[in-house]
Order: C-alpha cells, then structure tokens, then sequence
C-alpha cells in the first residue's frame, strides 16, 4: 500500500486511470442535499447524481463514494483517498489556494431557519445581532464568518457538527435561529412535515458593501488539470443545452440556483 | 422510527463492519499486548525501555488524532493504507498499549512462589514462561482483557471519521437522510449494547475454561482487584 | 544455545569434598545482615535439621543453596562445585544462567506452600520436569511420576488438579516432584507448618519412608522436634545467623548446653 | 502539504485555550465520575434485588455502549423532557456518566477485596450500617483503588475529543476550528497529538508516584 | 428508623433458661450437612471447650451463634430468646435486622485471624462500636478502651496501627475490642493457631486471667490443650457435626472414651 512519493506529488494521469479501472471515487461529507446517502444506502445528492452524468460521458462507467468529515474533504483529495470532491463545496479564494475547482455548478444563497411566524422577525444577519439572539452555523462553513463580520457577538454564534445537529438545537431551544444556505434549510425541514418551523426569505449577505456569492463547484487536485479540463467541458456543455436543472432538480433547486455564467477563476479571486 | 426501523439493512450492514474492526483490531491487540507486555517484564533494560516507549505514546494518543494521522498526513508522505487497514491500525495500536499493561501486570501478579518452584525444578527461562508463568498468566488476564475488547468495540465508532461506513457512520447517514436523531441513536446503542453483551458471553465462557485449566470450581471468586488491573480502558 | 564461554562448559573440579560447605557466607538484606560468616558443611548423605527461633536466618540458608538468592560474600561448594560462582580461567567470577542450571541439578527444594502449579494436573506437575529438562521421553516420565505418586500414596490421584486436594496431599504432590528430579539433595522448608495438625502425620511419614530407604542427603528445618530426633542425623541450632550449638538430636533435645537453645526449645515444646 | 512552523505558532494559542476547556471538563467529569461510581457501587451491594439489578444492568448499558452516543444522547433528547443544560455541561455529565460506570467497577473490586473478616468482625460489634461502610469498608476500599481510579482520568482526558460533537469548544474543536479556517491540517491536528502525550504522559509520571505510595500497602 | 412491627421491638418473653442452647440445629453448606439436629446447651457463666477434627463443624456453630450463618432448621436460644428466628404473634419468623441487632447485643467474638480494622488506630479500634453502638461518649468509651488495654498489657500501644504489632498484640487488642461490649458471651475461634509459636502464650494468660476473674460465659475452640483443661468447665468433642462425647477436662483428656476422641487427642498431642 505505499506509493512512489514523487510519481504521487506530480500527479495527472488520474482520467486515464479512472477510464481504465471503470470508476472514479468522489469524496462527500454526508450533507443533504449535496452529496449523502439515501435510506438504502445509495449515494445520491445534487453533486454525485451531476458526478455520475459528466464522468459517465466521459467514458466512467461507476462512481463510488467515499464519506468523510467536511473538513476532512480537501485532505482527503490530496491524501488520494478520492479523486474529486463532490460535496457541493463553496469556491473560495483560501480554497482555491489549495485546489483546483471546476466552475460553478450551483449558487447559493442564505437563509435562516425559524419558529413559524418568525417573532423575532430575522432577515438578515445584522437583525440577529440587534436582537442579540443565537444563531446556529455549522462547523468550518462560511455563515459563522457572516454572522461574526455582521456583528454577531461570539457567544451567541454556536456551532454545530452537522444539519441534523443544528437542527435539533433549534428544537430543544439552545438556538433561535440556523443560518444556512436556502437549499439545506428547506431540505432539513422537508424531513420534518408539520414543525413549526419557516425559512426566511433567501438573501445575499453584504460585507463591506460586496455581495457574498456562495457558488459550489467540484474541486480536484492541482495536478489532475486533464480531469479538471474534461470535466469543465462536460459542465459547459450540460448548461448550455439546459440539462442541468433536471439533474439537481430532485434535490431542490430551482432555476434561481442555477450558476450561469460564474466561473471557478473569478470566484477564486473573491 | 418506523423511518428508521425500515432502514435496518442499512444498519446491519453498518453493524457488520464494526463487528469487523472489533475482530481484527482485537486481533492486532492481542499480538502487540504480548509482545510489548513480556517486553515490559524483561531483564534487558533496553527491551524494557522499548516496550514502555510504546505503552506510553499509544497510550497517550487519542485514538482520533492517530487515525486522522494514518489517513491524511501519512499518505503525503507517502504511504497510503487502505481506510480499513489505517482504521485496524490505529484501534490495535492503542488497545494493544492497554493490553500491554495487562499482561505486564498479570506475569507479575503470579505469585513468586511459582516462579521459584520452577528454578528449584531447574526450568529454563523460556520453559518458565511458556509452561507455568503464562498460562496461570493468562487467567489473570481474561477479565481485563474482556473490558478492553469492549473497549475497542466502543472505540471503533470514531473510524466513521475516515469513511468507513460502520455503525455509527450508518447512524450519521441515516439521521441525515431521515432527521429522527432520537430514534436513530436509541436503535444504534441497543445495537451497540447487544453486540457488547454477545462479546462479554465469549470472554465469560473463556474464563471459565480457565478456571477448569487451573482446576478452579466455575465461579467468580478469583477475580478480584485484578479484575481492574488492566480495566482502566 | 551455544557457548560462548567453554570454561563455564564443564564444571570446574572439585576443590572439597561432596556434599554441602558454607565457607564465610554472609548474606544481608539492607542494612539487616542475616547471615553473618557463615561456616557449616553437610556430608553427603548426612541428614541434618536447622532450628531455631523465626527470622535466625534458617530458610535464607535454604533459599541460597536453591540458588533463590545470592550471596553477600563468602562461597558456598556443592558437591565440590562452588555456587553463585564459576571459575573463569583462575578467577572466581559470579555464576551465569548456563552455569547455575548445571549445579541446580544436583538439588531439589520443598516448599512451606507446596508451590505446585494450579495449571497442571497432578501427574503433569510431576512430569513437567523430568520431561523438559532431563529431556525424558513422556512415557519414562510418567511411568517415574507413578512409581513416586506411589510412594507418597497418591497413585489414585494423578489426574486430580492440585486445587482438589487437601494442604497434606499437596504437600506430598510436592515432595513426589522433587523427588522425580533425583537430586543428591533435599531440602525441606517447614514442609508441615501450614498443614492441618492432622495432616501433618501422612506428609512426615512420608518423609521418614524416604530418609530410611534411600541415602539422600537432606537438610531441613523444621519445627516438629519429634520428626527431627527420628530423622537427623545432626541437629544446628540457629540464632542471629549463626550456629550457637550443634550435636546429636539426643544431645540437642534432651541437654542442650547453650542458654539460647534451652529457652527455645522450653517455649517450643511448652505450648503443646 | 509541508510543515509550516510559523503557522503553527500563530494557531498555538487558540489550541491552548482549547486545551484548557479540555481539562476543565475533564476534571469536572471526573468528579462526577468518582462520586457517581461510590453510590452505583454501594447500591450494588444492597440487599434488595430489585435495587441491584436495576443498578447492574443500566451500568452495564452505561458501559457497553459509545460514549459518542451518549452525548449525542444528552445533548439532543434530555432537552425535550424539559432538563436543557448547556454544551459544556451536557459534555461534563456525559464524561462523568459513562466513566461512573467503570469507576463503580474499580470501587467494587476495591469493595470485594476488602477481607470478608472485616465484614464479620462489624457484624460481631453490631456496628451500625453506616459506620460499617464509612469507618470501615470504604476507607480500605478507597484506599486501594486509588492508582486505579487515576488511570481513568487520563482515559477519560483522551475522550474528552468527542464532545466537539456537542459543540464544547475543547481543543480539537479548536483544532477543526481552525483547521476548516485555513484549510491546514496538518499542523493543529499533530500540535493537538502532540499535546494530548505530553498531557497523558505527565499525568502517568504523576499516577506511577501515586502508585507507589498506595499501590504495596 | 421507625419500627413497622412493634412484636420486633421488646425481645420475646424468656423460654428457656439462661446461656445457650441448641436444639435441633441443622447447617448445611449445599449437599454438605455440617450440622445434623445438633443438640447442646451452654450455662451461664460456664467455660466450655470445642474439640474435633477439622471440618467437623466447630466454627460453624460459633459463627451461627454470632449470626455470621443462618441455621437451615432447628432454633438457638440464647440468653431464652431464639436467635435467627423472632416471634411475631404466635409463629416464629425469620429474624430481621433489628431484632438480630438486639440479640448480638449479648454475644461477642474473637477471630482466628484478629480482623482488627487497619485503618483505625488501636484505641479506635477498641472504642469503635461503644461508641457507635452503645453512645458512650467518646470519653467513657475512651476511658473503657484504656482499662481493656492495660488488662490485655498494651496501654502503650493505644495509638499505634494494628499493621505495627505483631500478631500476638493485635489478637490482644482484638480481644480488647470483643470485651469492651461487655458482652454476656464470649466466642473465641482458634485464637492463637495464627500466632508463631512463641507469641501463644502471651494470649493465652490473658484468657486465663479474664476466665479467672470475669463470670463470663466462653464458647472455645481451640488447639492449645493445656488451655483447654485449664480454664474450661466442660470440654465437647466433636466429630461430622454431631457431639461424640462430653465430660469434664480431666475425664475427656485422661480417660476418653470414645474411639475417635481418643484418636484425635492421639494425632493432635503426638506429633509435638
Ligand atoms: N526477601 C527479603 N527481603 C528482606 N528481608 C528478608 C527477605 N527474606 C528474609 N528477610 C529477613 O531475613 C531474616 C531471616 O529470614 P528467614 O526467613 O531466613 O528466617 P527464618 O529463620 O526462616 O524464620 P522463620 O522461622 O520465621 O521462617 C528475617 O529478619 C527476614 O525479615
Ligand atoms: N461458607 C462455607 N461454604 C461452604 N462450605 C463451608 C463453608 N464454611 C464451612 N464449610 C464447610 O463446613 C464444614 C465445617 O466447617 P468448619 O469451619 O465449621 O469446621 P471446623 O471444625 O471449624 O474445622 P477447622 O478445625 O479446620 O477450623 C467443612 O466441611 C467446610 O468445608
Ligand atoms: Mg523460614
Ligand atoms: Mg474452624
């Protein structure tokens, strides 16, 4: 099980190798809807059912799934434990430093998850730090930077280690709000018919008077720009004759999430 | 619940896999406890000072930090084992460092008078250990030996850390694809529960195979504060 | 298990007569000397007791010539080998592992706890070393093992486990195991004192069959003045680690002259 | 991925204060641990069955099944019968909970030992049923132990990780925290293996002392 | 600790006679009858002695009568209450702890092997139940402890461990601590078969003197002869839970009668 160290670092090579051993491994972190498992097992999600379109048209028969930590996601890839990340992650400068992301398949935009009614009456970030409430984020995403440059004071943002988690926080009332993307939201409260929780309207935090895109891509290893070139052209090209909505469409995405013409470089510069 | 109860294959499956890792993670253990542990009770210092090297640093590792550490940092240098292997290494090391212990501890627990029986019978070292220090050692060792099995068992639910899909990672997926986090967690700890209990049945009858060996009547009198030599996991 | 050392191959030649000799043995434990320049020998042969009040020293002189201990100063000879030493060219140099397994073979030690080992049946305990270190066939063993078991009166328990029998029937298990070995010498520590007063009868009768029917040489100590008048040949009265009178048992027993042996033997034989 | 000592420096504090939340839950736990495993041990030893299997068997739950789970348990279910006690709370508890059950267990072999004359002498001069377990029985008992008892709280140190899932801002936490920052790994999670020996090998520098000065009595 | 049955409260109207008495007494350990319809009885202020083999039952029927085992049929009465066993209206039931609690308020034991609690300092250990079970205050109690002491020659120890004597002393103390109860029975099992050799006597000349100048009603068991015949009134021998003979010292030791008495005194006073 040990490697040529050096053949490792340079890298490339991984489209081949994928073709000829009929599939590719995708790392993913376990979160409805991007990329999880349904009740039978099966991995599925917005950025494994788009994983499995584009590499099947690339001559890759099967993708297999391999779970770890959403922090664990970008070590993985470079440990070679997974040749992509399909976990519908949020392109970043500090990210692209590290990886090569292929352009945009969806964007995201924020909201909170509150008691019917919303008393509180939450839209935005800079309402939660007036109202001085607890708002619950997930570890390592970006809404905990939102909220802290927003005015959220420390003590009132509480991480948790995933969705379920937060949410039940919410239930027992250790939190007033979650702030996540849209698309999670309705997807954890489409697990709980009848809660008396809503989502709020979907908005895009300003910081410094610059609008925080969130738009998630696969990401690969800098070295494997053959893969990243292929799959790019794939992703172009299932946009342009619009079949990617169908894709994404079973998972919650509406038209508004669609990426248009948003690429990976100009993300990565912030 | 009823969401969850359905998913049962899920978790069956989840459940074989940590079944599993118990088995050839105690495995592991058993083999490093030997060797380490007569290691510990040996008359070369060196030897001695390598086996407590061992027990102290696996010892002192939490299991999660050594496992992240097999799966992320050592494949950039190189070496990448199998998610299952790096998992089985990591829960051996660690348990294996406790078992050390026990067997240290149980060589010494056998009552120099034995010891001295087998000189008076001019035994040689070896023929020492492998004919009347160990296998009266050995009886010593079952009960901690037991709690440290559990131990692992237990232990294992971090391996979900490094995408193996055991119990717990099944749970994680489940309560993912469901939300019923009450539910999900009530079935996995009386999954974990039973899995422990079966476990405990096997030590139970070992022991008593060793109280026959020792000629003992069946009965729970000999375990005594030994019993918790080595339980401190 | 080759030699590195072939002068520690063969035994060095015998410089004193066989039997047992303490030539200034001294022996502390700390600061507490327990024997202080010891000088006694035992003729081959010769069955001699050891008393004297508790903590004189007597099993330390016992446990030395087991080799369970070391010696301070001074040489102990074995059959006219010294032990705890070996001679490499002209020097005496302490004794290695090699060495102590050869002088261990002449002896045989029984134990005040029996010490049998629990994993083993009784017939096993009996053959483990006859079959491991004299290297004789399992067969040989077992047919010595019975002829022993015999003697001691346990032939019909050779299967039991040591934990099913009484403290006496252990004892004499015990004695059978030293005997298998055929030692030139026995050494007996206080084999009864943690027997039964009952039981004690079968295990000394036991040992006065053996004293009477084979010219072992024995050293005991123990507290049984009855056992030891039938038995010895020489009596050694202990005190502070060293011999304060010596005789016949008749002698010792019945006008003692050193005031020390009077007073134990006074409390001794009173309580009774 | 290559080792960045200037990095490290910056993050060290953070990991720091990580570590303090860390042994502060760990004490506290232990506390309860200690306490909690004396009364499942003394009950073990009461009369009515009824009380001691009831006690033996939710202690063998206790024991035999993820402490991970446990807190999760806590931290999520305790709320909806009205008990909502704060992360670092619910993380002390758990700690101290699931350690209670081998804590008891120490304290029982520890109980077992003590001479079964000690138990009939106390009959013999009618001691009452108190003075019989605080004058005699627990002061051996206890006593021991003691080398024993010190062995769970490094173990239980080294699971103090877990309760990053119930959100307690210990040091791996802190690890993650920073890690999910900087997209560095390396770096905090070594630093926090690295503390976590040093830690547990201190601790068991100190226990082998404690050891030795109860451990041949 | 309100009482739920006022029957438990007031020991039951006297029976018997005074001292103690068995009657039918049975004691099994599973299939082993250790005690077959036991009949025996015990006046007050009489000084009896247990002989027999072992395993024949002696300690057996000292720690029924300590409440240590439970009879499986038949009653004891002691002092004309039936221990193990309370009234409740007619029938007899089984005792609770609040009546045992009462009936051991008579009755006090020395152990084979002393069972002094280590960890508390002889005067403590002596002082203990008096004050925790008869409230003197501590002064009184301290005052009692002291006198027993000194009568046990050990006012100077008062403040040592029991881990700090040898194990004469701590039988003394221990002795100390069952008198310091005042209680109307002694029970003393093989009070010095633990000790060496030379510390036997010192506990026994104790005994003597209480026997001597207490009216104190002593169950014993014991190996010492000498003592035996000595202080006791009456000495029974026992033999597979059943008494094979009785009679006075002189009788029992000079002129057994019985087969196995005589065997036994043979076996116990010849091997010394
Ligand atoms: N391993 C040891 N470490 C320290 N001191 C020891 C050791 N073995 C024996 N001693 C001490 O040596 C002295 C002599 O002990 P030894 O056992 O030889 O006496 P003994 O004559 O056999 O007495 P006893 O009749 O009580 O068996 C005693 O003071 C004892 O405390
Ligand atoms: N707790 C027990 N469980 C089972 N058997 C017991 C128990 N206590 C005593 N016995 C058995 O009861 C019988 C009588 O024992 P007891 O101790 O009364 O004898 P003893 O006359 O005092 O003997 P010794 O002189 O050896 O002390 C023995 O066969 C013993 O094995
Ligand atoms: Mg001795
Ligand atoms: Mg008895």
């Amino acid at each position: 099980s040990t490697t040529d160290p050096g053949k490792e670092r340079s890298g490339g090579g991984t489209l081949e190798r994928a073709k000829q051993q009929g599939y590719i491994q995708v790392g993913f972190a376990n979160e409805s809807p991007y990329g999880f498992t349904d009740k039978s097992g099966k991995l599925t999600g917005e950025a494994p059912e788009l994983a499995r379109v584009v590499f099947k048209e690339l001559g890759i028969k099967d993708v297999r799934g391999v779970q770890v930590d959403f922090g664990g996601l970008i070590g993985g890839l470079q440990a070679r434990r997974f040749d992509t990340i399909a976990a519908g992650m949020f392109i970043t400068p500090e990210r692209c430093a590290q990886v090569a992301f292929a352009d945009p398949d969806y964007v995201a935009t924020t909201a909170f998850l509150v008691p019917k009614g919303n008393p509180k009456g939450i839209k935005r970030f800079e309402d939660a730090a007036k109202q001085n409430i607890k708002v619950g984020v997930l570890t390592g995403a970006v809404e905990e930077g939102y909220a802290t440059k927003l005015g959220v004071k420390k003590g009132n943002i509480k991480t948790f280690a995933d969705q379920p988690s937060a949410y039940e926080g919410l239930k027992a009332g250790r939190i007033d709000a979650i702030a996540l993307t849209r698309i999670s939201l309705a997807d954890t409260l489409s697990k709980h018919p009848g809660a008396p929780y809503e989502l709020t309207e979907a908005f895009v935090p300003l910081i410094d008077g610059k609008e925080q895109f969130g738009a998630g891509g696969f990401a690969f290893r800098k070295a494997d720009t053959d893969l990243l070139n292929a799959f790019n052209g794939k992703l172009a090209e299932l946009k342009q004759n619009n079949r990617l909505l169908p894709i994404i469409q079973p998972f919650g995405f509406t038209q508004a999430e669609l990426p248009g013409s948003h690429t990976a470089a100009e993300l990565c510069k912030g | 619940m009823s969401d969850v109860l359905s998913s049962y294959p899920l978790l069956l499956r989840g459940a074989w896999v940590t079944i599993q890792l118990t088995v050839y993670g105690s495995a592991l253990a058993l083999v490093l406890a030997f060797v380490f542990g007569l290691m510990g009770g040996a008359r070369s210092a060196w030897v001695r000072a390598v086996g407590r090297v061992y027990v102290e640093f696996f010892r002192g590792t939490a299991t999660l930090v050594l496992m992240y550490w097999l799966f992320y940092a050592l494949p950039l240098i190189g070496f990448r084992f199998a998610p299952m292997f790096a998992a089985v290494l990591a829960l051996g090391l660690n348990v294996g460092a406790y078992g050390a212990e026990v067997v240290r501890g149980a060589v010494k627990a056998v009552p120099k008078a034995q010891f001295e029986a087998t000189i008076a019978l001019n035994m040689r070292p070896w023929q020492r250990l492998r004919r009347v220090l160990l296998p009266q050692a050995v009886a010593l060792m079952l009960p901690p030996f037991g709690n440290l099995l559990i131990e692992l068992m237990k232990g294992s639910a971090v391996v979900s850390l490094i995408s193996i899909a055991d119990l717990m990672l099944r749970a994680q997926q489940l309560r993912q694809s469901t939300g019923q986090t009450t539910a999900v967690f009530l079935v996995i700890l009386v999954i974990y529960f039973v899995i422990a209990q079966v476990l405990q049945l096997l030590v139970r009858y070992m022991e008593r195979r060793a109280d026959v060996m020792l000629g003992r009547r069946p009965g729970r009198a000999a375990r005594s504060a030994l019993d918790t030599l080595g339980a401190a996991k | 298990m080759a030699t590195t050392d072939s002068a520690a191959q063969a035994l060095p030649p015998r410089e004193h007569a066989d039997g047992i000799r303490f030539e200034g043995v001294v022996k502390r434990f700390g600061d507490n000397v327990v024997l202080r320049e010891l000088d006694f020998a035992v003729a081959p042969g010769e069955r001699v007791t050891l008393i004297g009040p508790s903590g004189s020293g007597k099993t330390t002189i016992l446990r030395l010539l087991m080799t369970l201990e070391k010696v301070d100063d001074g040489v102990i000879w074995v059959n006219g080998h010294p032990l705890s030493h070996m001679k490499r060219g002209e020097r005496l140099v302490p004794a290695d592992d090699k060495y102590l397994h050869k002088v261990r073979g002449d002896i045989g030690m029984v134990f005040q706890q029996f010490n049998l080992f629990p994993n083993m049946s009784v017939l096993r305990n009996v053959t483990e070393a006859p079959v491991h270190v004299l290297k004789l066939s399992r067969d040989e063993a077992n047919e010595r093992a019975r002829g022993l078991l015999d003697l001691v009166g346990l032939a019909d328990k050779a299967d039991s486990h040591p934990a099913q029998l009484s403290g006496g029937q252990q004892q004499r298990v015990a004695i059978a195991r030293a005997l298998a070995m055929q030692p030139k010498i026995l050494l007996l520590d206080e084999v009864t004192s943690a027997l039964d007063p009952e039981l004690v009868a079968g295990v000394l009768d036991v040992l006065r069959d053996i004293a009477n029917e084979t010219d072992i040489t024995m050293l005991c100590v123990t507290h049984e003045m009855g056992f030891a008048r039938d038995v010895s040949h020489r009596v050694l009265m202990f005190d502070q680690g060293q011999i304060v009178e010596e005789g016949s048992p008749e002698k010792i027993f019945s006008e003692p002259e050193n005031q020390r042996t009077q007073d134990f033997l006074h409390a001794v034989l009173d309580q009774h | 991925m290559i080792w960045d000592w200037h990095f490290a420096g910056k993050i060290l504090p953070d990991l720091l204060r990580g570590l303090v939340v860390t042994v502060e839950a760990t004490l506290l736990g232990y506390a309860v641990a200690l306490v909690l495993g004396l009364l499942w041990a003394v009950l073990r030893r009461s009369p009515s069955r009824v009380v001691n299997q009831v006690v033996r068997w939710v202690v063998e739950f206790i024991r035999s099944t993820p402490l991970l789970v446990q807190l999760f348990f806590l931290f999520f279910a305790l709320p909806s019968i009205g008990l909502t006690f704060s992360a670092l709370v619910t993380g002390v508890i758990g700690l101290g909970v699931h350690y209670s059950s081998y804590t008891s267990e120490v304290y029982r072999a520890g109980i077992a030992d003590v001479p079964a004359g000690q138990w009939e002498a106390t009959t013999a001069l009618n001691l009452p049923r108190r003075r019989v377990w605080f004058g005699v029985v627990l002061p051996q008992a206890v006593r021991k132990v003691i080398p024993t008892l010190g062995n769970y709280l490094i173990a239980m140190f080294k699971d103090s990780p877990l309760l990053l899932a119930i959100t307690v801002p210990e040091m791996l936490h802190s690890a993650y925290d920073v890690g999910a920052k900087s997209l560095r790994f390396l770096e905090p999670m070594t630093i926090v293996g690295v503390l976590f020996v040093i830690v547990s090998v201190l601790s068991s520098l100190l226990l082998r002392r404690l050891e030795f000065r109860y451990g041949n009595n």
